[in-house]
């Protein structure tokens, strides 16, 4: 997996082919391994000296090097110039031991990642070396369907039900109510029927018996009653205020 | 094991595997198979001098009684789940629906005007009432058979149910909210003009007409 | 045998049936499914008394060495062939998308140290993660996100799926090559290690300053 790496880690110096690395900790780990020894006993000593050679080479030939290059480049100069010098007294710093072995054991670990990557890729893997059923039943599934509404639902139904009634254009029930024409239509087929005087109750249609259906028919008989009255067709009477009202047919002429 | 040899190249250089190993090249070709396999196609994937027809009588027999088989499809051979453990591959799942708007809104007009019959419902949604919607609400115990109405025709009456109150959370149907509520709540706001939107207010109000 | 009675409704009321019955039930449901099955999915099918990890082992056992193998998956269960009958299946196989290096070193990092931190990652790396790296490896459904890690920034942590262990043949990340030789070496240890590279900030070497 680490074969696309750099192009040539042949000897101590490595060309300059800056593309070729994932970085400075990448070039790092390749330098190390041109060392080849085991990861855990590298110099890291060494190590900083090669990199800053290859460092030093690629801005000698005036390649753009990324910041992170540059920082690894002085954090390993300064590295390199503790493990040079006597041990700093003051104790400030870590020791340059450990910075070294820390080092050391980053790149150890990077290895450590590509090789388990290496023998994870090379694993026995489903659909390449193993395979799962080729043809897998369906499960059926038998939908049950569980309805749901909330009260939220059930409210904005209901108002919705009753806002589309207070948006519907204006208009009389006429379920229950009975028009001058209808009575009209009936006084005039009646005429010819009734000889004598008979009350209002008995010109009135059949089956307008609740008291508003009573009501309507009681009005609009009586409007037509006048209406045929004054064509003569028919006469009218009433003895006293409020009481029966009595129409009779008149013959024409 | 030392990889096995790319007998293509080489027929006849190496004797053909056991009937047992055969048995297992021609179990796993079947299993990975999205498509039933002749024993033509099987023995072309193996190695040279195997009996791929021989293989699959083997294979056949061990599989017999177990929860899945060996079948013969047409000219081919297959795995399939045993015929008696058919009900494992059928699941129930429960989906939930929102109710359709034909079933809420003769649900609220059951709630708020109950009982109720279909004609009143009709007049009041101005639209027929479908008899699936009825059974839909009655299945799902929101609503139920009232008295029948004393009316010419007695007509069935309509009324909710204590598991409707349950779902919903309401103790009875007089903690509906009336339509003024409603308006206040947000529920009802397009307040059309002029319009005198209170005359059946009560949610029984209607009963009224029925009286007498 | 007159068709299996619907147990749903009457758990308890008719014996569990017998564990070869039970093998074979298990049996049908594993061949029937391509995807690994969890005891849980297999019992929920089963009737009530059954006992599916009992059922799994014993059928484990019954397709030791044959072509088709039962493999354990995370806490589920699958059938898959063979490995070394890998070569009679090529036929089979689709072309997976080639992976970036830096994907497959990503994925060997989640798989070694999960749960981890993008900045982990990238610590040992040494080099930064791209969008694009980790979005692939959750599309192939090999990672996923893990618990926010309880340090500052609260920051998302990746873990391999139970796909990238049925991808990979293994039973659980415990199974992960060389991971107890790793984890000895001091190298699954996320933190950087001391001092080094102090450039880029420790990524979860924080978590103890914050921890009491």
């Amino acid at each position: 997996m680490a074969e696309d790496g750099p192009p040539a880690a042949g000897g101590d110096r490595l060309l300059v082919d800056i593309e070729g690395f994932e970085g400075p900790l990448d070039l790092l780990l390749t330098l190390a391994r041109s060392q080849k020894v085991d990861l855990r006993r590298i110099s890291v000593l060494a190590l900083a000296e090669q990199y800053l050679a290859f460092v030093a080479e690629a801005r000698g030939l005036r390649i753009e090097l990324a910041a992170d290059y540059l920082v690894m480049a002085a954090w390993l100069a300064y590295l390199k110039s503790r493990l040079l010098l006597p041990p700093d007294q003051a104790g400030e710093a870590p020791p340059a031991e450990d910075m070294a072995a820390a080092l050391a054991l980053r790149l150890e670990r990077l290895q450590a990642m590509r090789d388990a990557a290496a023998a994870l890729m090379a694993r026995d893997r489903l659909g390449r070396d193993v395979f799962a059923r080729g043809a897998p039943e369906e499960i059926t599934h038998a939908v049950r369907i569980d309805y749901t509404a909330g009260l939220i639902d059930l409210l904005r139904a209901y108002a919705r039900i009753r806002t589309r009634d207070e948006f519907r254009p204006w208009a009389f029930d006429r379920r229950d109510v009975y028009t001058m024409e209808e009575a009209l239509d009936r006084l005039r087929g009646m005429l010819g029927d009734i000889a004598d005087w008979a009350p209002l109750e008995v010109w009135l249609p059949p089956g307008w018996s609740t008291p508003a259906r009573r009501r309507s028919a009681t009005a609009a008989t009586f409007a037509a009653a006048l209406e045929l009255a004054r064509q003569g067709r028919l006469a009218i009477r009433q003895a006293e205020p409020f009481g029966p009202v009595g129409l009779r047919p008149k013959g024409p002429g | 094991m030392t990889g096995p040899p790319t007998t293509e190249d080489a027929p006849g250089l190496f004797p053909a595997p056991p009937m047992a190993e055969q048995e297992r090249m021609v179990e796993a070709m079947l299993f990975a198979s999205a498509e039933p396999l002749r024993a033509a196609d099987l023995a072309a994937r193996m190695p040279p001098g195997c009996d791929a027809a021989e293989a699959l009588a083997h294979l056949a027999r061990r599989y017999e009684g177990r929860g899945v088989r060996l079948v013969r499809v047409g000219e081919a051979w297959a795995f399939r789940t045993a015929p008696d453990l058919a009900h494992l591959m059928h699941r129930e799942a429960v989906e939930t629906r929102k109710l359709s708007r034909a079933a809420i809104e003769t649900l609220a007009i059951v709630a708020y005007h109950q009982p109720v019959t279909r004609a009143e419902i009709e007049a009041i949604r101005g639209v027929a009432v479908s008899r699936g919607t009825i059974d839909q609400l009655l299945e799902l115990d929101w609503i139920r058979l009232g008295r029948r109405r004393q009316t010419p025709g007695r007509p069935v009456t309509f009324v909710v149910t204590d598991r409707f109150l349950d779902h919903f959370g309401l103790a009875s149907t007089r903690d509906l909210p009336g339509l003024r509520e409603l308006r206040e709540a947000g529920l009802l706001d397009p307040r059309p003009p002029g319009a005198a939107a209170e005359e059946d207010e009560p949610p029984s109000g209607q009963t009224d007409l029925f009286e007498d």
